[in-house]
């Protein structure tokens, strides 16, 4: 079940969901609380917060693949924090490409999922804390089922966004068949070979049908949601 | 009218000390085969200076360049860098698995496409030391960003240019590849068909001069056709 | 045991009410933008008073959460759940009472369905659910029964009058209908550009001719307490004593022994100075006048006791005159039979 | 002249309603869900009817698009721009009758207000003024005052009862009330599960003893209609002339000549068969007996013929009994001159 | 008044503004058209124009110039035709630069504004069109307004998306000083020269300035929005 790729394009396909899946899923939560704290809560810090989020989206991506790895190599900070008390190695792996690729799509996560607590009626926060409930349990039963739609279409732009990322990814953990080659890393390497039009073809054609089918799933869910909500 | 010139970004730094010397010269760096790309869309480029000769084919072959331009500017030297505590290295494969580590990275251009990567392959192939690396590779869209790999110590080795091994303080040249091992590394120099070929023509022998070259060899390049 | 007394800026209104009710149904009745949702906002914690209290029963509620203030409340504008079904609004603060709220509330036929697709009675009457079956210790209401029907109103107030009885459950009632206000409430609130501007047990106020300009000439008039006397099943006739007299009201409305309240309108009641012959009104009461008090307009406030029972007629000037009414004269209070049905009459929870 | 007949499929409800009315106001009378806000919707083209047809004064209002309807549409739930001030939300569709406008809902403090800062009152008046002020062909006004306070409801009932007699606009009106359905409208449309159980002029659907199940115990009555004769300054009364009598009711109704519509419901009609005398009640009326129709319960409904005007009395069956009432007979017919005071007095629009 | 930043620098923040600035405002109007067809209307090609929104965010940024430079440059079938008729040359021009940047800005604002009209209360529009408003002026005054934290929001991460633009700006435009060279492609070409960290922390901090400055101002303006419509 290669669909007539060979089986080093095919495992860059692989690899590019699985990161892109695994960066979108896993930077959800953050992403959920980090918008809740710029959309509800007044604090010192709040546009530093804001600025930090949104400084992937600023920089080159170079620039912020640097910075991951000053901070999130095996010798940064974090990365040396990471791999002596967790055992986890970031640098060459694909979970470092998807840390690279959550963080370059974190902005426009937070961004749609802030937009969707805003359009939150904060009424109705109330009127279940009237019936009783707790905080966590209306974020759970209230606003976050209201802030689906938004949620999903950050997680659609992230998702897109984490499997079209280069720049970052490739300063960070390098391109490593089977580890961090995605499909951009492809792509890029056969651009800068002359005459290998055909191949790249294949694979931005690879790419158009991921994001299509992506955003088809996304637009069903979508609509269902929108459906449950609006009645 | 002023010289615009497309040049290799690996050689920013003593281009802009020449196109300080000269009269209105503007200097655009990318990748090779970027700027090569973007000529035969028809960038505004007099000049074009590219780090592999395969995509100076390309343009020729696009008719692209000035007839007869085409020279052949410098060369360069592909080395192995580690960390200063290092000590100096075999080419042999025991001593680069050694080197490496058990779970070490050869950092490297990436070898199908970044010039300096496909300048390695070849020499790590024609020394008998591509079996033993080629699943240990960290491939990089830059020679830059190879080096900040092993500078930043996320891999004990890398394969880059001297000119690159030149500037980083803390690493050391612990091997360099013999002229032989590789095709001649060549920066070669063309001009493009259009309005300015005179103004770009005068630019190339002002590169050429011995001021130009100067200026090359003082960031680490070679003069080309001398090994 | 409810004891409030809020202060709040908003704007540039200024709320500024207190009030002790003693538990029971309490009414907040006053104009639109008098401040009543306000009010109970301020009791629910929903908004932070700028200096003030809220004791409900002894404990202060001022300072506690509102998600730990055990209220319900039917928000002047349901604020259902638009993502979950009609079953699940009514099921997220508890299920007390489930079978029995849903009935009454003729749920049935919508559990399934999602708040957009109902209708506006619909909405409010499942709202309305979702308080009750939170099983709260303190039920606030604003203006709960304005989208609905006669006849669903009535039952909702037979539904409060037994919670009110059974459970003990503190009411907080705003309401623009005096006649439910008469009906269900104990203690009445009347709220005037953000302040109270009269308080007091209900047959109180509505039966006090000073408080008609307040409370409306309309809406003036007495509250009966009376015991079930007897039932002619035939007649379908109730029997309910009073002090003086003994009434009889159509439908049977409790059974032998209970207390009933009666809202008699102070504009329903017709004065004789003779005792009236062949006539189809069933009830008739002597009273003396106690107050002859002219307002504006064509009206006179005739207050009367009739036994220990206080009762508040307003007629014409013109008649008043003509009928050579005085302080002290003995006159008989015409009561129709059929005027004081089902909506005006509720049970027990003497004032 | 409305002409309407309409089928539409919502889930499981269906809406299969026809009727036609001559103009003025026409009320909209049923139960929660009975399919009112619906049928409104169809009419204003906000819901596309599965078939049929909506025919305003002659023209085929069916396939136009809803912004050249030109309607005024005071929605159940307001539906205010939320982005705009009050001015701006009842300037929105014009500036017809402003001033006045804004004078009779009391608007002119809250002109710079955001909607989200209005009280439940508040916010229905401004929707109110926003329809009105569209200067609008038609008028479809859904349950408009039920957050309304009594003393602005009847406001709001002389303004709307001005503009339907001043510039012909006719009004589609759903209500829960019935005493504000018998003084505004002229036809009355009672809907029962999607389907018109019964139109007709409103007096005759009132008074018909028949249609008193579907109307309504509380809410059936007689509409009369007179003309006003006398205005007594000094008592604040106005003489009032049916066919077969003169009425004396309190307040200025009207200029000398007008004619006023007076709803008398048949729980406050007393029936006597001897003269009264003595009595405050300043209206008695000789009439004989139409129609006896024993109900369901301790009622009966007797329908009467005073002149040629129609009254309908409810009293209890053994009041029925003891005063040997049969078809034919000539009773007095009480009513309380303060009973049919202001809120039950409409102008003019004879049906 | 260059901050102490040598000309070229300084240059370079200058025209990143422009550009942003340019890109921005100009895709504001087909974003918002594009958001409304994509959430009001189903129609053949729906899926296939979320999509080809969507592309460039999945492909590198590379892909995306290529394919500008395929299309708009000199010899490409756009770029021929705009260049004949209009006169207008996109290709190694600021305006090139704009266009690349507005492009790769482009799924991102689509997607916020298409969340802020998903919120919008259809009941709304449906009274104002009973007031006997057109459809251009409820658009106008009740849609838009009620949209416009949502395309505020939108044109922030656009904004800041082009500011930080760099691989289709640099394959389309490439990053010629004075005329294309924007502050990341700037970065860019100073990571190439050795012992210029310096150089590079500057157009750092700078970028990050102009995102803290951006940001700052948008969510001041987004709080004045956000009470206009609350109240
Ligand atoms: N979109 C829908 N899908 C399914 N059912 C619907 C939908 N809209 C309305 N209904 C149902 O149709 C019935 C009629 O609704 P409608 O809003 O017309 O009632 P109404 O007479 O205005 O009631 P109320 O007095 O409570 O406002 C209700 O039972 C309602 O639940
Ligand atoms: N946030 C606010 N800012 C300014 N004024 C406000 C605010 N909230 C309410 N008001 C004003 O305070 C007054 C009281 O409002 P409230 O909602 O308590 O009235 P209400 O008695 O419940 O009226 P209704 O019967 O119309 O619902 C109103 O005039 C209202 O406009
Ligand atoms: O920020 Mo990029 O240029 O989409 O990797
Ligand atoms: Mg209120
Ligand atoms: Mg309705």
């Amino acid at each position: 079940m290669t669909l007539g790729l060979d089986p080093a394009t095919w495992g860059a396909v692989l690899l590019s969901l699985r990161i892109a899946a695994v960066a979108t899923l896993c930077s959800l939560p953050l992403a959920i609380a980090v918008a809740w704290l710029l959309a509800r809560k007044q604090f010192w810090g709040r546009g530093l917060l804001n600025g930090l989020v949104h400084l992937p989206l600023v920089l080159p991506p170079v620039v912020t693949g640097y910075l991951l790895l000053i901070l999130f190599g095996t010798q940064g900070p974090i990365g040396g924090w990471l791999r002596d008390t967790l055992g986890v190695t970031l640098a060459f792996r694909w979970t470092g490409a998807a840390l690279a690729a959550a963080i370059m799509a974190f902005p426009l996560v937070v961004r749609a999922i802030r937009l969707g607590f805003d359009a939150v009626d904060p009424g109705l926060e109330d009127a279940a804390a009237t019936l009783g409930a707790s905080r966590t349990r209306i974020f759970a039963t209230v606003t976050l089922p209201l802030i689906g739609p938004a949620v999903l279409a950050g997680a659609v732009l992230g998702f897109a966004k984490a499997l079209g990322e280069f720049g970052a990814t490739i300063t960070f953990v390098a391109a490593i068949p089977g580890q961090t080659q995605t499909i951009p890393t492809a792509i890029y390497g056969l651009l800068q070979v002359p005459g290998s039009d055909g191949a790249v073809a294949v694979l931005v054609t690879i790419s158009i049908v991921l994001a299509l089918g992506t955003l088809a799933l996304a637009e069903a869910l979508s609509r269902r949601m929108q459906r449950r909500i609006r009645g | 009218q002023g010289v615009t010139v497309f040049a290799a970004a690996s050689l920013k730094e003593p281009l802009d000390q020449i196109a300080l010397t000269q009269p209105d010269v503007t200097v655009t760096y990318a990748g090779s085969g970027t700027l090569a790309r973007q000529v035969m869309a028809g960038a505004p480029a007099d000049l074009v200076v590219l780090a592999h000769p395969d995509w100076m084919d390309a343009l020729e072959q696009d008719d692209a360049l000035l007839p007869g331009s085409r020279v052949d500017l410098l060369s360069n030297e592909i080395v192995l860098v580690a960390p200063q505590e290092t000590p100096a290295l075999d080419l042999t494969p025991g001593a680069l698995t050694d080197a490496l580590g058990p779970d070490g990275r050869l950092a490297i251009g990436l070898t199908a496409s970044v010039p300096a990567g496909i300048y390695g392959r070849q020499a790590l192939i024609s020394l008998d030391l591509w079996d033993a690396v080629s699943n240990r590779l960290a491939e990089t869209d830059s020679v830059r960003s190879a080096l900040a790999l092993v500078a930043r110590g996320e891999a004990p080795l890398g394969l880059v240019y001297a000119t690159d091994a030149r500037v980083e303080p803390t690493l050391k040249v612990v091997a360099r590849f013999p002229q032989g091992s590789h095709a001649p590394i060549l920066y070669q120099a063309a001009v493009v068909r259009g309005e300015n070929e005179d103004a770009a023509q005068a630019l190339l022998l002002a590169l050429q001069s011995p001021q130009g070259l100067t200026a090359f060899v003082g960031a680490g390049f070679l003069p080309a056709g001398q090994p | 045991m409810i004891d409030v007394a809020v202060q709040k800026r908003l704007g540039d209104f200024t709320l500024d009410a207190q009030f002790a009710a003693p538990g029971g149904i309490t009414a907040i009745f006053g104009r639109s933008g008098s401040g009543k949702t306000s009010l109970i906002n301020v009791v629910a914690g929903l908004l932070r008073p700028d200096a003030g209290h809220v004791r409900i029963d002894g404990t202060d509620l001022t300072q506690v959460p509102v998600r730990r203030r055990r209220i319900g409340y039917v928000f002047q504008d349901a604020r259902l759940f638009p993502h979950l079904s009609v079953a699940q609004n009514l099921a997220y603060g508890g299920t007390h009472d489930r079978d029995a709220v849903i009935d009454m509330l003729g749920l049935g036929a919508l559990l399934d369905r999602r708040p957009a697709k109902l209708s506006g009675g619909e909405t409010s009457r499942v709202a309305l659910g979702r308080a009750l079956m939170s099983n709260p210790q303190l039920l606030l209401m604003d203006e709960p029964l304005a989208a609905l029907d006669t006849p669903r109103k009535a039952e909702v107030m037979g539904y409060l009058e037994r919670l009110r009885d059974r459970s003990q459950v503190p009411i907080l009632y705003v309401s623009h209908d005096m006649s439910e206000v008469a009906r269900l409430s104990r203690t009445l609130v009347i709220m005037d550009a953000g302040r109270v501007v009269r308080a007091g047990p209900v047959a109180e106020v509505l039966s006090d001719p000073q408080a008609v300009p307040i409370v409306g000439v309309r809406d003036a008039g007495a509250v009966l307490t009376g015991r079930v006397q007897a039932f002619d099943a035939d007649d379908d006739l109730t029997q309910v004593a009073l002090s003086s007299a003994t009434l009889t009201l159509p439908g049977r409305l409790g059974a032998l022994g209970a207390q009933v309240r009666l809202r008699v309108p102070a504009q329903d009641v017709i004065l004789s100075t003779q005792a009236p012959i062949g006539i189809s009104a069933l009830n008739v009461l002597t009273c003396r006048i106690a107050t002859l008090i002219e307002g504006q307009g064509p009206g006179v406030a005739v207050s009367l006791t009739c036994g220990t029972d206080r009762l508040l007629a307003r007629i014409t000037r013109r008649s008043a005159r003509a009928m050579g009414l005085r302080v002290g004269q003995e006159v008989h209070a015409i009561l129709k039979a059929t005027a004081i049905a089902a909506a005006d009459v509720g049970t027990g929870d003497a004032p």
